[in-house]
């Protein structure tokens, strides 16, 4: 019958997706739907799949928001293997002190006046199973890791 | 098509029910802070979310639900979300949003439960 | 109530979104829904993006079986325009010849023997507005675009 | 999830009814191609493939539904669709596949269309 595809073989090493997308609005979906593309690729259930896509989606809110970086722009590697699906996202922005974040706690913030942000780290850090941030004057990178 | 963030408001006796249709981010959640005002202004103290419509939720959108929250804390209200996809409703987990609002799977269901609470 | 996102404006210039994806099974998949995410940012209707997403699935196709690539690479290129939608498409294979290529005739291929394959060009330029491409000894740059 | 591709068969009177589901595309296109073989080898000439939970082909899925049309045709069979994605209906108009095979929106409407054909 038809042939099928030829010479679709490759070394494991290759298994990565490059994507850059521009700080617009909306974008941070484009980079959620590929998340997602690629968690279904490597069979992923439903619930990592979507767990994943919202992470990439806060992580590059928080590049669009707070990074200030002139190129504007976000630049994403997914690494699929076996056993994980490690997600490295670069900002080249101003940087932060993660260890300088206060937690988010939600009765604090039912207070009259008390600001409502700040759950995107804690959203992120759930979502995966390990979330990494070096973060300098030239920008932020975060690793985040999906058990299969 | 990213849909335009759409509520729907109606009121089923003692419910304020909120339809959302759409991404709530930090348009979709300013979307339903304001009407739950405009219903908040015209009186009654019990108000459900479908979020059916709405399949993905931000940490900015979320924001704007702890402010409905608190406001609704104030005046002794009671504040419930339904048809919630799984990822929203791990989010609200996270958050510990479970300890002051109920989460139930249906509108009816819902409608039910908080029409007998007090 | 809560500050909105800042910083978000941009220049036109950088609505670009740049995804590499392996040459791996299934990975036009993920470029697909990379096409799909960025047409609906863009809100093309429902009918176009998905168009959109097979032309691009079709030209990942292309490149895995036909290109022999040694990176074993697709590079593409989203343009966002306020008109239309570009997508270029890269590989840096051994190319081919367009021209050469002979129109899909169903009539004739539903004789027996006769190869049923070679619908993938066909289908690109029917489902865009436009298809270009450049192919030579260094790789083929795929061009296609879609009107609002 | 990519699903793997399933499909299934099944008898309605005298047309030969098979359901796909997932992406159409060599996988796909040769598992069809397998359940169409073993329903022709029993017997029967009328065949409606229920394209309803199958939203994208490729066109090497396309290429195995050309291979079956050809065996179809051979003995003077009949090869129809239903439920297609507006995609793919848009894939066989581009094609011309509709010179030699319907397209139904229902399998309702398909059975009875088929039933009646000579
Ligand atoms: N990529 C980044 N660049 C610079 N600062 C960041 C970045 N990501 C996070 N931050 C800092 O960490 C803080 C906490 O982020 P997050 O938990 O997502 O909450 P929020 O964005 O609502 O403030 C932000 O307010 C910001 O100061
Ligand atoms: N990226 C590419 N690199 C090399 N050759 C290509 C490429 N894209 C298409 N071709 C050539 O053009 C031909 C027609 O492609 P297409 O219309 O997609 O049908 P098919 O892939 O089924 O043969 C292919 O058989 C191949 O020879």
């Amino acid at each position: 019958m038809n042939s099928a595809r030829e010479d679709i073989t490759h070394p494991e090493s290759v298994k990565e997706i490059n994507l850059t997308i521009p700080m617009i609005p909306d974008m941070e979906i484009a980079a959620g739907k590929t998340a997602e593309a690629v968690a279904e690729v490597m069979n992923l259930d439903e619930d990592k799949t979507a767990e994943v896509s919202m992470a990439l989606i806060e992580a590059c809110l928080n590049s669009f928001e707070h990074s200030h970086s002139e190129d504007r722009k976000v630049y994403i590697t997914f690494r699929v293997e076996d056993s994980e699906l490690t997600i490295i996202l670069r900002d080249k922005g101003s940087g932060f002190d993660p260890e300088s974040v206060e937690k988010p706690d939600l009765e604090r913030m039912l207070r009259p006046g008390i600001r409502k942000r700040g759950w995107g780290l804690k959203l992120m850090e759930s979502m995966m199973d390990s979330l990494t941030i070096e973060s300098g004057p030239g920008g932020t990178v975060v690793t985040m890791k999906k058990k299969r | 098509m990213l849909d335009s963030f759409t509520v729907d408001t109606r009121r089923e006796g003692p419910v304020w029910v909120f339809s959302t249709h759409g991404y709530i981010n930090n348009v979709g959640g300013e979307t339903i802070a304001k009407r739950f005002e405009e219903a908040h202004a015209d009186g009654g103290s019990k108000y459900l979310f479908d979020l059916g419509d709405s399949k993905i939720i931000n940490s900015i959108g979320v924001s704007f639900l702890i402010e409905i929250l608190e406001r609704i804390l104030e005046t002794n209200g009671t504040m419930a979300f339904c048809n919630c996809a799984p990822i929203i409703e791990k989010t609200f987990k996270i958050m510990g949003i479970m300890q002051y609002a109920t989460i139930y799977p249906t509108v009816k269901e819902a409608l039910a439960g908080m029409r007998e609470a007090v």
